[in-house]
């Protein structure tokens, strides 16, 4: 059975656009009119001056935790590199005079926008080194820029959370771990 | 032969053999840490527990001869219950360092851990502490916490090098591997003791901390250090070269080589190379691409009349086999190939364990390839010298001098080089002489023969300079006037296997 | 070169080497004989023995950390080995050791003070009969009380007092 | 009871000590008589007498004997006479009251196994033994009694004394072997057995000095005559070192089989107005009877082995009702974990395991579930090693926590109230 569809033909109501344009615009004016007399109830931001605020557990941009005494918990054990799916972690590590830590990362680098923000390498880390920390906001003006290291991803203290690991390695020690 | 079932399989071995090795033979899983083929017995670690004859004492494998008609088990809920707890009695003192740890990725507790563990640990008493990042020399450092007491690098150091450097001290669970008095490790053999350790007790402090080991790729190669020809294995990535160890092979180098052959590696690493074709004009030097160095090279050869091959014994026999090909059509030139031997007066010398005198790997094979040698004296009449230089300059100081010398006498040279001989500040190279980027061993394929006369074959590892030319490369685009470099086109044919340990341990 | 072993002992221990079937059987005997001369065993003389004897230093070092009779750091002049085992566990051995330590003012293993003493408090010494024990040295003193040791201890501090300044 | 003082009739003597007085009263007269027999006939007759090994394993020394390989290899003798398992002190008694008997008894056995060349072990802390027998050995080459042609007999053999220097392991025949050979006292692997290959790789048998010197009363009196002393499988005496909570601990010769509460009794019995509570009766690897077993408890191989526990060394040490059961296996813990020679892993760790679990329930740490953990790891070191130290550390272990389990479980609840008590050294 065929069934034969038929065309409606356009009328000039609907040729036109005008009633349309009309209609849009008349509601695009009054929600402007409803906007202006009710700020409070109006559903977008003024970014940038004016920022959502995300859960605390909102994974963003990392950052590297720092001990008790300023020194970074990061072990260099590449496991969050190992782990990476984008492979955007570059490690270097090094030996530490204190043979207690023995082994640090003289270089710690993460290339934020090959990042995915998966949140593998806060899983992988052993030692609560990495953590995806509340901020998103990355604008830069060329690619180097996005290229983080250690000096941007460890030392940001105002961050909610902290950024110091509360277990201290000579009490992990002492407790004979 | 005596016939014996393990497992249910049967298998035959050599009267004498013990059943651990019977168990290697069928490739069937036993836990062992101790026990070395290359080393005597300790049968301290425990792990190897068999059942045998269904009898209901567990006997320990490697100290137990196969008797005709033994059936052996470790299968059993008996045996696989007291693995168990064997390896939780060696790990209730192991820190769990893995995440620093260079062993992790190719560790026996690891390994052993998986298959064998108890996963959920009832130790809750506190750990021995012992000394960590103890400094034993040159090579080798030490983590005594991690240490499992199987003693085998203190064997190693009495039967191997007999050098009785390490020892156990102190007794009970606080028993230590160690030297006198922290006094340096420093046989000529010592890292054999950082491949034996089945942790990460001794680690090697050129490797420490460079890679994790699962990032690393491996090739089997042959060591060129010395005329032995140990078999080994190149372990690399796209950073490069980081380390090299021994394979067993038991006509050749048994399980062991020597710490020299393992420093190797470190020339064919991108800092110290030649990466491009250059060209000496007046003291100074000016990158050539390949075409025009050829042309370069194929107006000199024509112009000379007098030339010299100042040959060491340092390349495949494929390369050897190649320079005479190509000195046999150019047979209206007069061409003198000399072989400059490394150190004559030590030429000879053996350790007896390894380490020869004789500073390459293919010294027969350039004997064999049917080259008639003139005197060294011939190079200071030459026109032109075409000198495929040895790979590492540092065992050939006379070679260096010599083209020096040759250099003051204003002889155009064909160099063919691994390290940037550019940066060389004594010599003034006369003009239009050419350096070239040669492939190191472990860039090439072929075959060495050594000492024994036994031919074995090298793989192609990874490539670290494209620009490098093998020996026969070179003879082959000065023949044909280029050079396309078929192996670029194929992807690098390197053993993808990840599985680094297998029997390193 | 001659300071740890001095001719006579080097004598002795030469001796000693010939006299079992192996010289490295004379270690026990050589390191009891720097012992006695020196109340403990120190590095240096482990090096000159070494040397003396033609065995590896590890292997003398192996022998030296495995059996407890030698002392790897100095010890006071009498070296009080209190048994705390069983049967004198039982007799009261460990209450001796501390009442010992707490009189003389040091910690196990350590040098008092005043130099005299060092308690150790050790295994079974084969004098369960006479329980609580100890051993001065090398003598055995049998059946203490608290009173009883401490006088003994302090006769023969006397003693060494006694023979130090004659010296 | 002098039918049962084979070895120590004459020890109340001083004069025993010396080889007039030991002579005076026969010694050495045995020995004349062994020269006369076949070594053969030696062997043979050890093996008649049913004598086993008086040291803790009780192995059957005349089997012993006939382990070693028929060839003209040189054999060693060493009598072991580093006697370290805790609570034994018969050896030490055997050597200073009677060096000779000790020295004559190895001369029989070197003769029967054709041994040139003997040592004794004694061990370190044992200064006074060490003078008397190396002057006793003295006084016997001086009398032609050692060196070559001993008696007129032919028969060349030299001893001499080694000494160790404060390791329980070298009680171990095979760690004994190594510390005579001047390594680390650690137990060798076996096979080889010493009696193939021994010290120096030789042929070697190991024996206690009361196995030796019971080779005297056996040649002197015969094999029958000694076996009809003790029991059936049993035979001969023995010297029990009895000590603890009793009013005159010492040494007792008593043939095998005696009662155990006799025995106490014969140690002038339990200190007035005290219960007996437990008794562990041979060595501190031997585990522990309770007070009702003790009640049946005969003194031989076979009845205490039916009992679960053993012979051992024969150190009886009695333990009364105001001793702590938790803090002496803490002891007798902290004591294997400070001997294990940390050659094998399950009792290098396991011993430190075990010690740490006990202390931690004598802190006042303990948790119920540490009772059935330590019998867990102790059932786990249980043949697992070269050695027995790994079994020695278990049995007394599993034989605490299982028959005085209440008393631990009470401990463990009321932990905190005795912690503040315990003493820990």
């Amino acid at each position: 059975m065929v069934t034969v569809k038929k065309v409606q033909r356009r009328n000039l109501q609907t040729q036109s656009y005008i009633p349309s344009l009309l209609k849009g615009l008349g509601f695009t004016f009054s929600k402007m009119i409803k906007n202006l007399f009710n700020q409070d109830k109006m559903p977008t931001l003024n970014y940038p001056e004016e920022k959502y605020d995300y859960s605390p557990r909102f994974k963003g941009n990392h950052v590297l935790t720092v001990k008790k005494d300023g020194a970074l918990r990061c072990t260099a054990c590449m496991l969050c590199a190992t782990n990476c799916p984008a492979d955007c972690i570059n490690i270097v590590a090094s030996e530490h005079t204190d043979p207690a830590v023995e082994k640090f990362p003289i270089h710690y680098e993460i290339d934020v926008l090959r990042c995915v923000y998966c949140g593998f390498c806060e899983e992988a880390c052993p030692v609560d080194a990495i953590r995806m920390g509340p901020e998103w906001q990355t604008a830069g003006v060329n690619g180097s820029v996005f290229n983080y290291d250690i000096k941007e991803l460890a030392h940001r203290p105002g961050l909610k959370g902290g950024a110091v690991s509360r277990v201290d390695d000579l009490e992990r020690h002492k407790a004979g771990i | 032969m005596f016939k014996c079932t393990i497992n249910g399989h049967e298998v035959e071995v050599p009267e004498g053999a013990s059943v651990i090795e019977a168990f290697k033979l069928l490739k069937e899983d036993i836990a062992h840490y101790c026990w070395h083929p290359g080393l005597s017995i300790a049968g301290v670690c425990r792990l190897c527990m068999v059942q045998i004859d269904d009898g209901p004492r567990l006997h320990i494998a490697c100290n137990t001869l196969v008797k005709d008609g033994m059936k052996i088990t470790n299968q059993t809920e008996v045996v696989k219950e007291a693995v168990r707890w064997g390896m939780d009695f060696h790990l209730i003192n192991h820190p769990l360092d893995c995440p620093i740890c260079d062993q992790a990725g190719e560790c026996g507790l690891q390994e052993q851990y998986m298959k064998y563990g108890q996963y959920d640990s009832s130790m809750a008493e506190k750990k021995v502490k012992k000394r960590k990042v103890v400094d034993l020399g040159e090579r080798v450092v030490l983590d005594s916490e991690r240490c499992i007491l199987c003693s085998r690098c203190v064997r190693f150091t009495d039967e191997v090098t007999k050098t009785n450097e390490l020892g156990i001290f102190n007794r009970g669970d606080h028993s230590e591997i160690g030297t006198f008095e922290d006094q340096p490790l420093d046989n000529k053999y010592s890292l054999n003791t950082v491949d034996i350790c089945p942790v990460g007790a001794l680690t090697s402090k050129d490797f420490r901390f460079q890679q994790r080991v699962w990032y690393l790729k491996d090739t089997d190669s042959i060591c060129t250090g010395c005329s032995t020809g140990c078999s080994i294995k190149v372990y690399h990535n796209k950073e490069g070269l980081f380390r090299v160890k021994p394979v067993f092979n038991e006509k050749v180098n048994g399980h062991w080589m020597c710490d020299e052959g393992r420093d190797l590696y470190k020339h064919v690493n991108a800092p110290v190379r030649l990466k491009q074709i250059l060209k000496s004009v007046g003291n100074e030097w000016f990158p050539l691409g390949l075409e025009r160095a050829l042309d370069h090279l194929n107006e000199a050869f024509s112009k000379a009349e007098n030339i010299s091959v100042l040959i060491t014994a340092q390349h495949t026999v494929e390369e050897y086999k190649a320079l005479k090909n190509w000195a046999q059509q150019l047979q209206d030139k007069t061409i003198n190939f000399v072989y400059w031997k490394n150190n004559p007066e030590s030429f000879d010398s053996f350790d007896g364990l390894l380490i020869r005198g004789d500073k390459n790997p293919n010294t027969k094979g350039l004997l064999e390839a049917g080259f008639e040698f003139a005197d060294a004296s011939v190079l200071d009449s030459s026109d032109l010298v075409l000198a495929p230089m040895p790979e590492n300059p540092a065992v050939y100081p006379k070679y260096m001098e010599k083209l020096e010398q040759l250099s003051k006498l204003q002889t155009q040279l064909c160099l063919l080089s691994v390290s940037n001989i550019t940066q060389h500040e004594t010599i003034n190279f006369a003009d239009g002489t050419l350096a070239i980027p040669m492939k190191t061993a472990f860039e090439k394929a072929g075959h060495f023969i050594n000492h024994q006369g036994l031919t074995q074959k090298i793989h192609k590892g990874r490539v670290i300079v494209k620009a490098a030319l093998g020996l026969d490369e070179l003879l082959q685009a000065i023949k044909i006037g280029k050079w396309i470099q078929p192996q670029l086109l194929k992807s690098r044919k390197t053993n993808e296997s990840s599985k680094v340990s297998g029997e390193l341990w | 070169m001659n300071e740890y072993i001095p001719q006579a002992d080097k004598e002795f221990i030469l001796k000693e080497l010939k006299r079992y079937e192996t010289p490295i059987s004379a270690l026990i005997p050589s390191l009891f004989c720097i012992q006695k001369r020196h109340g403990w065993v120190p590095a240096e003389a482990v090096k000159e023995l070494s040397l003396l004897s033609d065995l590896p230093e590890s292997r003398i070092n192996e022998v030296l950390n495995f059996y407890t009779m030698f002392n790897k750091k100095p010890v006071g002049q009498l070296h009080v080995q209190v048994c705390c085992n069983v049967s004198c566990a039982m007799n009261g051995g460990r209450e001796l050791a501390k009442h010992i330590c707490e009189t003389y003012k040091v910690g196990f293993e350590q040098v008092s003070p005043c130099g005299t003493v060092t308690v150790s408090p050790v295994e079974c010494l084969g004098a369960c009969d006479k329980a609580p024990m100890m051993q001065v040295g090398q003598a055995y003193y049998e059946d203490l009380t608290n009173e009883s040791a401490l006088e003994v201890l302090e006769k023969l501090a006397f003693e060494k007092a006694k023979v130090s300044a004659h010296v | 009871m002098s039918e049962s003082q084979l070895l120590t009739e004459h020890y109340h003597k001083d004069t025993y000590k010396s080889l007039k007085g030991y002579q005076a009263d026969g010694g050495y007269e045995v020995l004349k008589k062994a020269f006369k027999m076949e070594p053969q006939a030696i062997i043979d007759e050890v093996k008649a007498s049913g004598l086993r090994g008086r040291g803790g394993a009780g192995f059957p020394t005349g089997v012993k004997w006939g382990f070693l390989p028929r060839n003209d290899e040189t054999r060693y003798l060493l009598c072991n006479a580093d006697e370290g398992e805790p609570g034994t002190f018969k050896d030490r008694m055997m050597m200073e009251r009677a060096p000779h008997q000790l020295i004559e008894g190895m001369i029989i056995s070197a003769f029967a196994i054709n041994s040139p060349k003997s040592y004794i072990y004694i061990r370190g802390e044992y200064d006074q033994c060490i003078e008397t027998v190396t002057a006793a050995i003295k006084e016997a080459y001086d009398a032609g009694l050692l060196g070559e042609n001993i008696l007129g007999s032919g028969f060349k053999h030299d001893m001499d004394v080694y000494y160790g220097a404060g390791a329980y392991i070298c009680g171990d025949e095979t760690g004994m072997i190594s510390s005579l050979e001047g390594l680390k006292g650690q137990p060798k692997l076996k096979p080889p057995f010493p009696a193939v290959q021994g010290y120096l790789k030789k042929p070697t048998i190991v024996n206690n000095v009361e196995t030796l010197a019971a080779v005297i009363p056996i040649i002197d009196k015969g094999a029958e005559a000694y076996k009809a002393i003790g029991t059936e499988k049993s035979s001969g005496t023995k010297l029990f070192s009895v000590s603890g909570c009793v009013e005159k601990a010492g040494n007792f010769e008593v043939p095998l089989g005696y009662p155990l509460m006799d025995l106490i009794e014969l140690a002038g019995g339990l200190r007035p107005g005290r219960k007996l509570k437990a008794v562990i009766p041979g060595g501190s690897s031997a585990p522990v009877l309770t007070a009702e077993e003790c009640l049946t408890a005969k003194m031989d191989y076979e009845d205490l082995s039916a009992k679960g526990s053993m012979l051992g060394s024969g150190a009886v040490m009695v333990i009364d009702d105001s001793q702590n059961m938790v803090d002496l296996l803490g002891v007798i813990m902290h004591f294997y974990h400070h001997e294990s020679c940390g050659q094998c892993t399950p009792c290098r760790e396991g011993t430190g395991w075990l010690s740490k679990m006990v202390h931690s329930i004598l802190e006042g740490k303990g948790r119920i579930a540490d009772l059935d953990l330590i019998l867990k790891v102790a059932n786990q070191m249980k043949g697992k090693t070269i050695c027995a130290l790994s079994d020695a550390a278990a049995l007394p272990a599993l034989s605490f926590v299982t028959k005085f389990r209440d008393e631990f479980e009470d401990y463990i609840k009321r932990g905190h109230q005795y912690a503040a008590e315990a003493l820990h050294v």
